[in-house]
């Protein structure tokens, strides 16, 4: 679920103000407002300051927050979504119609280059200010995960004011509704956010009226995980997260520790196989690859029931999620039948699998900044295990430039670089289906990144993610979701591994949540224990 | 009198070496002069040091015994390192033997001679005072500018006698000198000696150690011979000197050169001709030094030729430019009666066979990392003679088995004659020797003077010989080059020379030059 | 027969102690256990350093694994072993491109003419003020991580400091007076190089760089530090040593062994450097 | 006129490494794959749209010839303008500006912290008198060497663990520049440092005070410690400060692990961020700065080195004992 578990922490009398220290692992944003770019330290971050049109609950339920109501119409193609009532953002700019449209508008702008929040919108053609409260969305075609979209915290409501003072002046510090206001950002050190004495917009998570309990936040940039532990331990800081699987056990088995686990939504962390290009673009090798990797004992090992093995293509926590166990067992002999059936017949003499002189190489890049130690130690696990059947597998460490140039798309025509990968990707709702393995996704945007990585380029899914995002009804949406998911788990296109990890611990702190959407922590209930 | 030194059965131990000093008795009175000579590694230096309770210097921590061991009047057997230092300085002043480097590079002169001062707490204004007088009293010139100086900015005359400045300073009752006049030219050297001499005539005791039996005799009141650590004679220093008792004394005076040799009967034909040889160095900072300066000189073959003259004169200067190691400004050199000096290198190179350089320092001049045999077959290689580099070691009398050996396995006068005996692999025609003998033993020197006139008595090669030792060249040579900046001050045959010395500089060298009164 | 043997053993062995003392003697043990294990690791750990085990994970160091497993139940043992070969490489493959950069860059300027000298020297000087993780990120960021990258970034890093002692010592012994005699020897200038100078500047250098591989050792594990070291599942210490800080605290054995392996190899290096450069002659 | 010969060198010198950095960093981050309109255009794998990207393209003259732009980035660093962030939009002059001093700090205070552990280690080595003390001497040699090869992130770790981990003595973060938290950092840096310090030290202080001057000092009454503070610290100084310039280029090499270790801010981080993000206006800005910074402490060392040595100040490079031209008279 979503929320955190409440167990209270080891004794401390919850007192009101001071100032909580959160570490974070995340790399630094270079910009806070989320609309620009959009990732997921800036989610993280602005949280704290911005808050979306809708929420969601635990149960995956869209629920009001900056928006009251919302009504669509029979085509699906117009929205009406009502406004709280004299809401203002923290500069005293009124949270109205005009401001709404200013920041769809403010998404869609290619200035703002924004990732997430942009795909989100997409659909939106016009923003028609009704009056003051009300605002009318014209969509080119049906998008039943606009609500969704809008519940993420890219696609948060900032002061028209702020978004027009231009970019780097609107990075340094977004003007938002949220519990907190960004008050200082020193680089590669803290940012400082204090208190909304006026705050009014309590949002599904929040549990009393009137301004959050602490004063001030200090928001620090700590790469380091061990450091990050050592820090949490000696009371520096209050929370941290991207804890390293070890560090949340021992903070289980203890007392003064809270653990607070909140998958993310959306995708569930998985190898993606490259099926647009030997040797991937043959099911069975695909299979042989899934069959052989054996992955279970070393999610267990590694993680030590910190992370559940998935065996679908969402996370744990969308409702709509398919699960599949018996595609995915390890089944070392029938890897073999099924390589040898796929032309992979010969073995080389370091063991590896040979077909008209090729070997059967899987390249692998992985990118140092998302993947963390333990999945680190997998992927060599799975290079191990697979090596038995004949895979080699090249594992490359990248950073993030060099992790995104190994997967763009060749620029005439040529190969790709990479044969399998993991790459993360956050979406509240099962429409992340649509953007991870429609065919759309495989057409690369001009910087040559496209979402696709297995290049799924299926036209029976297409049509059916197609229609699921056009209908409202909950029903057959599942059901549509569910055969995609279905196709894509059969097709032995990806290797599901776990939710995408999301672990917080906390000391000294009691009341943090994390919100339903995308799992950021929110503090609008934390308290310090003395 | 009081002894300021009165020691009785000192004995020096070093662990893994042994006894180096066993059983040595001292008595010095103040006012007197007690010369301690010996061969090297005697233990003079070992009992220099002892006398300040710093005999275990530079190497493993000494063991010291000593019957009686008084010290400017104090027992200090058994003396603890704090008593010690009381005495250092103040009662007993050091004058170590390697002069060049006992002075701080990195201080200035002044502060080093008033070390002894500040360690005892005396006021800068008097430190200054008594160093300037103490600076005066040691024979240097413009005491305030070398107090202001540092230790590399002073010539080696000037360093040690402002080491002898830093150890009577604070006017100590003993002064102990070792070798104080070593590597100092024979003026230089005689005003050291005369300075120690009004120390000792002013009521101070010196412990003289020195292998120079000259300035012994000119100093010494008495005089202790040591030999292998132990006291082996001892006696007033006109005794000992004219009438030695032990073998080793004896040695050693037998040692000292002497005599002439007679001269060359039939001139031969000029092998080295120089003529107006001129030679200008920049200074660093502008200005310059004439090293030399219209300098001509003709060496015959069979003749055997002496440059002496003051530090500095340019006598390695010319040595350098005669075997075209070096480029005159202005003049030239004949080689055989052939163009030499102005030829490029390239033409020069096949006749270089012809003139060989033993240069004043041997040990740098061979590569550490060969062989004896390796030097001397690279040698033969080189000028293409057919000797063998056992004959060439058979003619400097050392023994085969030095062959295998390094360079720094061999002892200064083994060195000295394996550079000999590399130049000779050439058969050459000219021998240019800088300074062959000026770092060797007494005894160790004689036999090198010994072999060299032996070997032009055989061979017949001609011999230019710098040398800053009146005695040497006597001893070796026939003719003679006086120089004096950079100029030929006068030249002439030895006994002429010797007779009836012309220029200033001759006379004064001479004089200088204290002989040693026969056996 | 056996009593000569053991004769000319003890002798040789006494010869060692004495040139190089007990230090020295230790430490060039551990260099040639390091080298057995780097040649011929199979000899010391028969296992397969890359073979997975899950379900032992962690082990602590026992009858079961010696120095015990790591997060994917691999023998950290082995892995040690048969890292040294990589690692001991690594040292040595930077060592040489900073050596072979040095002697380029040392000689050049040492013997070339004057405007040579004072070009080189400047490269010698821009060299030394890129420091070394500087070189190695803008080279990781070129080539992509790896061990290769490494050994070049830090082989560049330190090819300034060869240069530089190279130039100092070449100048000194072409001023020698033993080449200055050979010069009025007649001897041709270039054999006195090969005969002289090279022997007289390259055999100091080897006592710096048994000092420099072990400091090689060491910079490239900084790298995997900062992730752009070996690549998996390459057991380099450097990579083992950084996988196994996160657990520091819970399973210690992991920065222990090859921490100990990084440090023990480049003391006994640095160490066995000192003693030579102390004894080579000079 | 020495001093300002020494002087235009020393300029000379930092022209060329201008030059050479902004060079070597142009070619190196643009062959090095990732596009910088992307780092422009908000980090790695945005979806910026075509006309966007056109327009960065433009804007920062990435779409002309690689030739003219080397030649723009050499004309903007040879002038020192370093140009405004690709990533973060602000001045590269600004940025390094915030992070200079913060690194500095910490490099100064590490080469500091290694002076003193050397100098104690050095003097008790030279001072040790008994048994036990020569044994612990000798102890302390094996640390010494133990110390120089430690890697910083094993250190820092192992520091942290025990320090603020366990004991909670101290900050496992740096984020300031007060002693407290300065402390840990400067440590991890300082002990390598510190250990090969230890060693040249202790080296020269064993030779200057066997040394003839330093007998003669003592046979004048001066203690061991008189001779130790008036003579032979001041010549095992000397190389050891030359050692410095290289011990700081070190310490700034370190520093990049260091930061990134405790969280520090600072320009190793700086450039590690950058260099991720292919910014090269901050990438070149950064290693400028630290070259440009080596360039300054080494001739800091260089007169300090005369200062403590009088014989290095009159030395001025080798003037000629070069004939001056064949004359045959
Ligand atoms: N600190 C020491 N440790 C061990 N052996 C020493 C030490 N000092 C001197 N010796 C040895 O004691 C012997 C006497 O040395 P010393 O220096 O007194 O000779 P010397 O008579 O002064 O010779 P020279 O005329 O060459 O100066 C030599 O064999 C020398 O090697
Ligand atoms: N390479 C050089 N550069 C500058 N000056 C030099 C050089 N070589 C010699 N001189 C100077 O030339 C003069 C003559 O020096 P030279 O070495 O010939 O004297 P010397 O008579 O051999 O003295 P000594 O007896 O001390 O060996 C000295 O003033 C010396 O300082
Ligand atoms: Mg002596
Ligand atoms: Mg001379
Ligand atoms: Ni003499």
């Amino acid at each position: 679920g979503g929320g955190g578990d409440d167990a209270a922490t080891g004794g401390g009398e919850p007192v009101e103000g001071g100032t909580l220290v959160y570490a974070t692992g995340d790399a630094e944003p270079t910009c806070l407002d989320p609309h620009v770019g959009g990732n997921y330290p800036q989610a993280l971050i602005s949280t704290q300051y911005l808050e979306p049109l809708v929420g969601r609950d635990a149960a995956g339920e869209i629920q009001p927050w900056l928006a009251t109501d919302w009504e669509v119409s029979e085509d699906g193609l117009t929205w009406d979504l009502t406004l709280a009532d004299g809401i203002t953002f923290t500069d005293g700019t009124p949270l109205d119609a005009e401001a709404v449209k200013v920041n769809i508008e403010h998404l869609q702008d290619p200035d703002t280059a924004s990732s997430t929040g942009y795909l989100g919108v997409r659909k939106i053609e016009e923003v028609e200010p009704v009056d003051t409260t009300h605002v009318r969305f014209h969509l080119s075609e049906p998008d039943s995960a606009l609500l969704e979209s809008l519940s993420m915290q890219w696609t948060a409501m900032q002061s028209p004011a702020g978004i027009a003072r231009g970019q780097d002046e609107n990075c340094a510090a977004p003007i938002g509704t949220g519990p907190f206001v960004v008050a200082e950002w020193v680089p590669q050190q803290h940012v400082v956010l204090e208190r909304n004495e006026d705050y009014a917009t309590h949002g599904p998570e929040a549990d009393h009226d009137g301004p959050a309990h602490l004063e001030r936040i200090e928001w620090r940039f700590l790469p380091d995980p061990a450091t990050r532990g050592a820090a949490l331990q000696s009371g520096e800081v209050h929370v941290i997260d991207n804890p390293e699987p070890q560090a949340v056990v021992s903070a289980e088995a203890g007392e003064e520790i809270t653990h607070i686990d909140a998958p993310r939504p959306g995708s569930v962390n998985r190898i993606e196989l490259n099926s647009s290009q030997p040797p991937f673009d043959d099911a069975r090798v695909r299979q042989a690859f899934v069959y052989s990797a054996d992955v279970d004992p070393g999610i267990e090992a590694l993680y030590q029931g910190v992370a559940t093995r998935s065996h679908s293509p969402l996370s744990s926590v969308e409702p709509m999620g398919y699960s599949d166990p018996s595609l995915f067992v390890t089944d070392l002999e029938e890897a073999e039948r099924l390589l040898e059936d796929a032309g992979w017949d010969e073995v080389d003499a370091e063991g590896y699998r040979v077909r008209d002189g090729e070997r059967l190489t899987v390249r692998f890049p992985v990118s140092t900044n998302q993947s963390v130690a333990a999945e680190q130690a997998l992927f060599e696990q799975v290079q191990a295990n697979t090596g038995r059947v004949g895979f080699e597998v090249v594992l490359t460490p990248l950073d993030l430039s060099a992790w995104y140039g190994a997967l763009a798309a060749p620029e005439d025509g040529g190969e790709n670089t990479y044969e399998a990968v993991s790459a993360p990707y956050t979406k509240v709702g099962p429409d992340v289906l649509r953007t991870l393995y429609h065919s759309d996704g495989t057409v690369p945007a001009p910087s040559g990144y496209f979402a696709n990585l297995s290049q799924v380029t299926d036209p029976e899914i297409d049509a059916l993610l197609d229609e699921a995002a056009r209908l409202t009804d909950p029903g057959r949406r599942a059901e549509l979701y569910e055969e995609a998911q279905r196709r894509v788990l059969e097709g032995y296109y990806i290797l599901p591994l776990y939710d995408q990890q999301n672990h917080f611990l906390t000391r000294g702190v009691e009341g943090v949540t994390t919100l339903g959407t995308v799992s950021t922590p929110t503090f609008v209930n934390a308290r310090l224990t003395s | 009198m009081s002894a300021v030194l009165d020691v009785a059965g000192l004995t020096v131990a070093f662990p893994g070496v042994g006894e180096v000093l066993g059983g040595v008795d001292l008595r010095l009175e103040a006012g007197r002069c007690l010369a301690v000579v010996g061969e090297s590694g005697a233990g003079k230096s070992v009992l220099a040091r002892s006398l300040v309770g710093l005999a275990g210097e530079g190497g493993a921590p000494a063991r010291v015994r000593a019957e009686r061991l008084t010290v400017a009047g104090q027992d200090v057997l058994g003396a603890d390192e704090r008593q010690w230092r009381a005495l250092r300085g103040e009662q007993v002043g050091l004058v170590l033997q390697d002069a060049l480097q006992s002075l701080d590079p990195l201080r200035t002169v002044g502060a080093e001679v008033g070390e002894s001062l500040a360690v005892r707490g005396v006021g800068r204004a008097e430190r200054h005072e008594r160093v300037l007088a103490a600076l005066a009293a040691a024979g240097l010139d413009e005491p305030a500018t070398r107090a202001a100086q540092r230790s590399d900015e002073l010539s080696g005359g000037m360093r040690q006698r402002a080491l002898i400045a830093s150890a009577i300073v604070s006017g100590p009752a003993l002064l102990v000198a070792d070798e104080p006049t070593t590597a100092l030219d024979a003026t230089v050297a005689r005003g050291v000696l005369e300075m120690l001499g009004r120390l000792r005539d002013a009521g101070t005791a010196i412990l003289l150690v020195s292998h120079d039996l000259g300035a012994v005799a000119r100093l010494a009141d008495d005089v202790v011979a040591l030999d292998g650590g132990r006291v082996v004679e001892s006696g007033p220093a006109d005794v000992v000197l004219t009438r030695p008792a032990h073998d080793v004394t004896r040695a050693l005076l037998a040692a000292v050169p002497r005599g002439s040799r007679p001269p060359v009967g039939e001139p031969g034909p000029e092998v080295l001709r120089a003529t107006g040889l001129h030679r200008r160095y920049r200074l660093p900072g502008g200005g310059g030094v004439d090293a030399l300066d219209d300098v001509s000189l003709v060496v015959r073959r069979g003749e055997a030729v002496g440059v002496v003259g003051e530090s500095g004169s340019g006598k390695s200067t010319l040595a350098r430019m005669l075997v075209a190691a070096e480029q005159p400004d202005a003049g030239r050199v004949e080689l055989a009666g052939e163009p030499w000096s102005e030829l490029p290198e390239r033409r020069r190179r096949p006749r270089r066979h012809l003139v060989r350089l033993v240069p004043q320092d041997p040990l740098g001049s061979f590569d550490p990392r060969w062989s004896a045999g390796r030097v001397l077959r690279a040698a033969i290689r080189a000028s293409g003679s057919d000797r063998t580099p056992a004959e060439l070691l058979e003619l400097v009398r050392l023994p085969p088995a030095t062959l295998g050996r390094r360079p720094r396995a061999l002892s200064g006068g083994q060195r000295q004659r394996l550079a000999i005996a590399r130049a000779l692999a050439a058969d050459p025609d000219v021998l240019v020797l800088d300074e062959p003998v000026s770092a060797l033993d007494v005894t160790v020197q004689a036999a090198i003077l010994e072999l060299l006139v032996e070997l032009q008595e055989r061979t017949g090669t001609a011999l230019l010989l710098v040398s800053h030792d009146l005695a040497v060249v006597r001893q070796v040579c026939h003719a003679v080059v006086v120089m004096q900046d950079g100029r030929v001050v006068e030249e002439g045959p030895v006994d002429r020379v010797w007779a009836e010395p012309r220029a200033d500089l001759t006379r004064a060298l001479l004089a200088a030059a204290a002989a040693v009164p026969d056996a | 027969m056996t009593a000569t043997t053991t004769r000319a053993e003890r002798t040789w062995t006494r010869r060692a102690w004495q040139v190089l003392g007990p230090g020295g003697v230790v430490s060039a043990a551990v260099v040639a256990l390091v080298l057995l294990a780097a040649l011929w690791p199979q000899l010391l750990a028969p296992g397969d350093p890359t073979a997975v085990a899950p379900a032992e994970a962690y082990q602590p160091p026992g009858a079961g694994a010696l120095l015990g497993t790591d997060a994917s139940g691999r023998d950290v043992y082995t892995r040690v072993v048969h890292g040294a070969g990589q690692s001991l490489g690594v040292g040595a493959l930077a060592t040489a491109i900073g050596l072979s950069l040095g002697v380029v860059l040392g000689f050049g300027a040492a013997l070339g003419p004057r405007w040579l000298d004072a070009l080189l020297s400047r490269v010698i000087e821009v060299l030394f003020a890129l420091p070394s993780l500087v070189l190695a990120l803008l080279l990781v960021a070129v080539l992509g991580a790896g061990v290769g990258p490494s050994v070049i970034s830090v082989g560049l890093a330190t090819a300034p400091g060869y240069a530089r002692i190279l130039r100092a010592r070449a100048q000194a012994v072409a001023q020698s007076a033993y080449v200055g005699a050979a010069r009025l020897e007649g001897v041709w200038a270039p054999t006195t190089f090969v005969r002289h100078v090279l022997p007289n500047t390259v055999w100091p250098l080897v006592a710096v760089a048994t000092l420099g591989v072990g400091q090689a050792i060491v910079w490239v594990s900084a790298l995997s530090y900062l992730g752009l070291g070996a690549l998996p599942p390459s057991p380099e210490w450097g990579a083992m040593l950084n996988a196994g800080r996160l657990h520091i605290t819970t399973s210690w054995w992991l920065t222990v062994a090859p921490g100990l392996a990084i440090t023990v190899t480049a003391a006994a290096l640095t160490m066995l450097g000192r003693r030579l450069s102390a004894v080579a002659p000079s | 006129m020495t001093v300002l010969r020494w002087l235009l060198g020393r300029l000379a010198a930092a022209a060329l490494v201008a030059w050479v950095v902004a060079t070597v960093v142009f070619f190196a981050l643009r062959s090095a794959g990732g596009d910088p309109s992307e780092a422009i255009l908000g980090g790695p794998g945005s979806q910026a749209s075509p006309e966007a990207v056109a327009g960065v393209r433009e804007e920062y003259s990435l779409d002309e010839p690689l030739v003219v732009q080397y030649l723009l980035q050499l004309g903007r660093t040879v002038t020192f303008q370093l140009g405004d962030s690709y990533a973060r939009r602000r001045p590269v002059s600004e940025l390094v500006g915030d992070q200079l001093t913060g690194t500095l700090v910490l490099a100064a205070l590490g080469l500091l912290l290694a002076w003193v552990i050397a100098l104690a280690v050095a003097t008790a080595a030279v001072l040790a008198r008994g048994r036990v003390a020569r044994r612990a001497v000798g102890l302390l040699r094996g640390a010494e060497v133990v110390a120089s090869v430690m890697p910083h992130f094993w250190l820092g770790a192992v520091l942290i663990a025990v320090f603020a981990g366990g004991l909670g003595w101290l900050p496992a973060t740096s984020s300031d520049s007060s002693l407290r938290s300065l402390l840990l950092p400067a440590v991890t840096l300082a002990v390598p440092v510190a250990g090969f310090l230890g060693q040249v030290m202790r080296d020269g202080l064993e030779e200057a005070h066997a040394a003839p001057f330093a007998t003669t000092s003592r046979a004048r009454g001066a203690s061991e410690g008189r001779v130790l503070w008036r003579h032979s610290l001041r010549h095992a100084a000397l190389p050891a400060i030359a050692l410095s310039g290289w011990a700081f280029g070190s310490l700034l090499s370190g520093a990049v692990v260091v930061e990134t270790l405790f969280g520090r801010p600072g320009l190793g981080r700086l450039l590690i961020d950058a260099t991720h993000s292919r910014d090269v206006p901050v990438v070149i800005g950064v290693v400028l700065v630290i070259a440009l910074g080596y360039v300054v402490v080494m001739s800091v060392a260089d007169v300090l080195e005369r200062v403590v040595d009088p014989r290095l100040r009159g030395r001025v490079e080798a003037v000629g004992s070069a004939p001056q031209g064949q004359v045959v008279s």
